[in-house]
């Protein structure tokens, strides 16, 4: 019954901040409100129109979704608690009320998704997730946003139609667009070939969306010049996502159908999601700008919750929940910060950003805590997804050890590219003193310092992501034979 | 009486195939903008007419007699209209009507 | 032998479709593309889908072409660069190809009526829509009722573009320098087509509104019909001019109009839920659930009219106003 | 006897889509068009009377609507062209 | 008939993937979504394939009744989905006026160059 409000609500008005940041609010309550309940009671599902389950459309929200929503909320809310100046600045007023709009249809999108529990349902709302995050991109300040959100049209376009044609061909299958229903009769037609034809579609397709590796191009540029909190927003949540689909596909409709889905599955993943950090990690460590550099990290970080998803084991899969959760908390800390640090340093280049821990401490202090945590240093929340992850790999045993050194590996590359915007933070000489001595919001400050106090809080209390996740992982699993 | 409507129907019916093909080939393969023009619009509207009448005469009178009725209304004002803008701003932006001095390509230029 | 013709069709899509490629002009390409939704379009009346071949036609052959067309006025109609990498390209699409081909070996013969798309859950809608809710029009009551939420989402993604097309388009230095008032007069000049276009107008909108509320009946609906009455305003600009439009629909108006479809829908929803059912349940509107559903579909559909016509002459406004 | 006009029809709709590839003005495309959308129209009416469902006729009078917008939107854009050209050559001078 | 029946959805094939040579081998931004908008339109039809059934007609009731039905599903998707299309056409379209005002090209590669000088 919650969730209906949760949809509604997302109706745009002429919305200015206020109303958007409101209606954030309302649903980061809805969604901590679901997420006692699914802790307390269980999935919860939700008939819309009162039509029975296969022929009308049914909302479901199990830990899995709870988790994600709480991520797309709470991201939401952060961003625009703390993001007011740094928007103004970069987005002139006239066209503030459509990019609020825009803000408010992309949560309702991506919230959309994760309670749904039709495929075609997701379909359309990741359509309006899509549509509205490209104009969002769209709203930075450098001429470059276009065409890189350009390219992220023409790739996410053609995602969802893959993912459309993958939905077609099942439904063709099977003759039913629920999850649930759709699990139980493509049993009797598996492994014929439109099925795996649908299998593959669906995979490339959300692939796509998601930047596994790659098929991540799109990615980078989107992120660089997108406005700084548009970055921090969808950074925490637009390809966790996709992922959240991928992983909810592959394993819900897929994995106890296909003969051999969980090898193949591990066979092709794996080796893109190493590949992904490695690569994403290498280039980062040159990358010359910091929300590039941050971007590319990204790749990586995905490539992490693709590796423990790849292992299809419950451990695996825990850790890869986990990891969208505190990979989305060090993210949206450390894009917070930057955005604060654009309000004072004449650029975002590693050259301009010299001497800035200087010139602003604390909010340098909240970006070293959240980059500790994206390394992955005990006593954060990275750190947590880390060890799941490493422990998981050692379950597999001798195999499992390669694994563990591509982790390792990747965390000192991280330290690198931290070390290279630490050290030029603190202890290059200030370039040339910028500009604009405005001081940074302090709303900003405030809601940075909370999002880097979380990354601690959940890597000493890591209790409240690890039982949805575990739960999640378990739910994805039980299925296996 | 009926075995003579459906004659008549059949009969324009044929007629209009006929007369859209016509259009058709005429289309194809007269030599300029114009001629083809001339071909296409004429048996268009002549077709249409043919074509929905006979169908009209097959449905009696009924709501499906006033919907063609419509659409032949339609027809026949759009298609000539279309046609005439369209000759105008071929002859506007310079295509001449025969002799073939001018060829023009899909840029318009010369 | 209508199976026959689908394949004419199809075969003449197929040459359109690499002709479109083909060609280097991109508005011979829009044009042939307009060809293409027409033979789309046909081949879905072909294949009894009535209602999708109306959106279809209006859609493809309509309002994208007008897009297009404002789009391309205001960039270049030549493509100037040769493709790139097309043996790479050439060769990944034609590897998918195969496997496309290869994968519909196993699928249901062509209207196979025991296809298991026919028999799952297809027959439950034709069983159950005239127990609860008596129209005549199968897919109204789906689009409507069963799948209401689909359609709400419909209508966000719509206002979605519209509302990006508005803040894209909506700052920025307007592109070219044309005389004002020979860019305001439309087609004034040609004297025909103004005539004839004034004659015709009303009876679109009529035709638009006639869509509109015979979609529980007939092929139609709230999207159709606001196609085809944004068409109609469409045509009153070309014809009259830009400015003479806007002062009729002026741009507050549309923008309201944007904003209060999906309001209207939304405010459908919650009715179901204060009435004391769930989101979108329609049968809880009126004492007799079968009129209630009449009722919300009935509603519901005017949301989504209004939502489209407001959307489409946005976005078409925007795109006019560029040229300027 | 409403095959005999389908094909016809069908044909036609053929040699209007090879005119409308050879070009080789543009007008002539625009012509191509203009007939490919009124044939399509034709064919809707006679298929809906093949089928037996002369209730859909509301297709073939939304086609003919959509179609005459098509080419008015085709010839504005022309007059906008030729405005532009002729502005460009102004400044030009 | 048996190849018959499968003729739709070669041409789906052909269609789709038609389209997707053009989105990714074209440079030009604006062929690039013409490319988007036929790799749609062949979803589009292979949707409503799949809904056809033999000696069926459009699922409108209209007074007679036993007639069979084709699947209504696959139509509303697609109507759906029609939608979805344009809105994404539309967007397109706008940015790539924003492109040719910022950058005066719509060629993908000049546009890197410049972005690149």
């Amino acid at each position: 019954m919650l969730v209906a409000p949760l949809v509604i609500l997302l109706r745009p008005r002429g919305l200015a901040w206020a109303a958007c940041t409101m209606a954030s609010l309302l649903t980061f309550a809805i969604a901590i409100q679901l997420v006692q309940g699914v802790l307390d009671v269980g999935p919860a599902g939700y008939l819309m129109g009162s039509w029975p389950a296969p022929y009308g459309i049914e909302l479901k929200v199990d830990a899995f979704s709870a988790l994600l929503l709480l991520v797309i909320t709470g991201a939401s809310v952060f961003t625009l608690v703390s993001g007011r100046e740094s928007l103004d600045a970069q987005i002139d007023a006239g066209r503030q009320p459509y990019f609020y709009a825009s803000w408010l249809l992309a949560l309702a999108g991506l919230s959309g998704i994760v309670v749904a529990a039709d495929a075609f349902n997701i379909f359309v709302f990741m359509e309006i997730s899509s549509l509205a995050s490209y104009v969002l991109i769209a709203g930075g300040p450098d001429r470059r946003a276009l065409p890189s959100v350009f390219k992220y049209l023409i790739m996410g376009t053609i995602g969802a139609t893959f993912y459309l044609i993958g939905v077609g061909l099942i439904y063709m299958m099977t003759g039913t667009l629920n999850l649930g229903d759709m699990e139980l009769r493509i049993h009797a037609v598996a492994d014929q070939r439109p099925i795996l034809a649908a299998a593959g579609f669906i995979t490339v397709g959300l692939a796509l969306k998601a930047a596994i590796f790659p098929l991540h191009v799109w990615l980078p540029n989107a992120y660089t010049y997108a406005p700084h909190m548009v970055t921090a927003f969808l950074a925490a949540c637009a390809t966790k996502v996709s992922l959240y689909i991928l992983l909810r596909f592959d394993f819900f409709v897929f994995q106890d159908n296909l003969a051999g889905h969980a090898f193949q599955f591990a066979a092709y993943l794996m080796p893109l999601a190493i590949l992904g950090i490695l690569v994403g990690s290498a280039v980062a460590m040159f990358e010359k700008n910091i929300k590039r550099l941050l971007a590319f990290s990204s790749i990586a970080q995905i490539g992490y919750m693709m590796l423990g998803a790849s292992l299809v084991t419950v451990a695996g899969l825990t850790a890869g929940i986990v990891h969208i959760f505190n990979h989305a908390l060090a993210k949206g800390a450390l894009f917070l910060a930057v955005a604060s640090f654009a309000t004072v340093a004449a650029g975002l280049r590693l050259d301009d950003l010299k001497g800035i821990a200087r010139r602003m401490p604390w909010t340098f202090g909240a970006f070293v805590i959240a980059a500790l945590s994206l390394i992955g240093i005990p006593g954060t929340a990275g750190f947590v997804s880390k060890w799941y992850l490493i422990s998981a790999a050692m379950e597999l045993g001798t195999a499992g050890l390669p694994l563990v050194a591509v982790i390792l590996v990747s965390s000192l590359m991280a330290v690198v590219y931290v070390w290279r915007i630490v050290e030029a933070a603190c202890f290059a000489e200030a370039a040339v003193e910028p500009a604009s001595p405005a001081g940074v919001p302090p709303l900003l400050v405030a809601t940075l310092w909370l999002a880097a106090a979380l990354n601690i809080y959940f890597g000493l209390v890591p209790d409240l992501p690890l039982t949805l996740s575990g739960d999640a992982a378990a739910e994805l699993l039980d299925h296996l034979p | 009486m009926t075995t003579l409507l459906d004659i008549l129907s059949w009969v324009l019916l044929t007629l209009g195939g006929l007369s859209v093909l016509v259009g058709g080939i005429g289309a194809l393969r007269m030599p300029d903008l114009y001629t083809r023009m001339h071909a296409a619009s004429v048996t268009d509207s002549m077709g249409a007419i043919l074509i929905l009448v006979g169908i009209m005469l097959q449905a009696g009178w009924s709501l499906a007699t006033i919907k063609l009725l419509a659409v032949l209304l339609f027809l026949l004002l759009t298609s000539p209209t279309s046609s005439n803008a369209l000759a105008s701003a071929a002859l506007l932006a310079g295509t001449r009507p025969s002799g073939e001095q001018h060829k023009i390509n899909d840029e318009g230029e010369e | 032998m209508i199976v026959i013709f689908g394949i004419f069709l199809l075969t003449l899509l197929v040459i359109t479709a690499i002709a479109i490629v083909r060609t280097d002009n991109l508005f011979v390409a829009v044009m042939l593309m307009g060809i293409a939704s027409l033979l789309i379009a046909g081949n879905f009346f072909l294949l009894d889908a009535a209602d999708v071949a109306l959106t279809e036609a209006a859609v493809g052959a309509g309002i994208s072409t007008v897009l297009f067309l404002s789009a391309l006025a205001l960039t270049s109609e030549r493509e100037r660069a040769r493709s790139s990498n097309k043996i790479l390209s050439f060769t990944v699409v034609t590897a998918a190809a195969m496997i496309l081909i290869y994968a519909t070996f196993d699928k249901p013969r062509f209207g196979d009526p025991e296809a298991p798309a026919q028999t799952h859950v297809a027959p439950w809608y034709l069983e159950k829509t005239p127990e609860y809710i008596d129209i005549p029009n199968v897919v109204t009551a789906v689009l409507g009722s069963f799948r209401g939420y689909d359609t709400l989402g419909e209508v966000f993604v719509v206002l979605t573009a519209g509302i990006g097309v508005l803040f894209l388009l909506g700052s920025g230095a307007p592109l070219g320098s044309l005389p004002q008032e020979q860019v305001n007069e439309g087609l004034r000049h040609h004297l025909i087509p103004r005539v004839i276009g004034r004659v015709l107008i009303p009876f679109i909108l009529l035709f638009g509104l006639y869509v509109q509320f015979h979609g529980e009946y007939g092929p139609g609906g709230g999207f159709q019909a606001g196609a085809i009455i944004a068409a109609g305003i469409i045509l009153f600009a070309l014809l009259e001019g830009e400015q003479r439009a806007l002062s009729v629909l002026p741009a507050r108006v549309l923008l309201g109009l944007m904003a209060f479809g999906p309001l209207l829908y939304g405010a459908v929803g919650i009715a179901g839920i204060v009435l004391g059912g769930n989101f979108l349940d329609y049968s809880v509107l009126s004492s007799d659930p079968v009129k209630g559903q009449q009722l919300g579909i009935l509603l519901i559909e005017a949301g989504v009219g209004i939502t489209v016509t407001g959307v489409l002459l946005g976005i078409f406004h925007a795109f006019a106003a560029r040229g300027r | 006897m409403y095959y005999v006009v389908t094909i016809a029809t069908l044909v036609t709709m053929g040699l209007a889509l090879i005119r409308a590839l050879l070009g080789p003005s543009v007008y002539d495309r625009v012509l191509a068009v203009n007939m490919f959308g009124t044939k399509t129209v034709l064919l809707l009416s006679v298929i809906a009377f093949l089928y037996g469902r002369p209730d859909f006729l509301d297709l073939a009078l939304a086609y003919a609507l959509i179609n005459f917008i098509g080419v008015l939107a085709v010839l504005e854009f022309f007059r906008n062209r030729a405005l532009r050209r002729s502005t460009e050559r102004d400044e030009g001078l | 008939m048996e190849i018959l029946g499968l003729y739709n959805y070669w041409v789906f094939a052909v269609l789709l993937m038609t389209g997707f040579y053009a989105v990714i081998a074209k440079r030009n931004l604006v062929k690039k979504l013409i490319g988007l908008s036929l790799f749609q339109a062949a979803v589009f039809l292979l949707y409503i394939t799949m809904g056809k059934v033999d000696g069926g007609t459009a699922p409108i009731f209209s007074g007679s009744d036993t007639t069979i039905f084709s699947n209504p599903l696959p139509q509303v998707l697609i109507l759906t989905a029609i939608v979805v299309g344009i809105s994404t056409t539309a967007l397109g379209l706008g940015i790539i006026v924003r492109l040719k005002e910022e950058y005066g090209t719509i060629e993908e590669h000049e546009i890197q160059e410049i972005d690149e000088r």
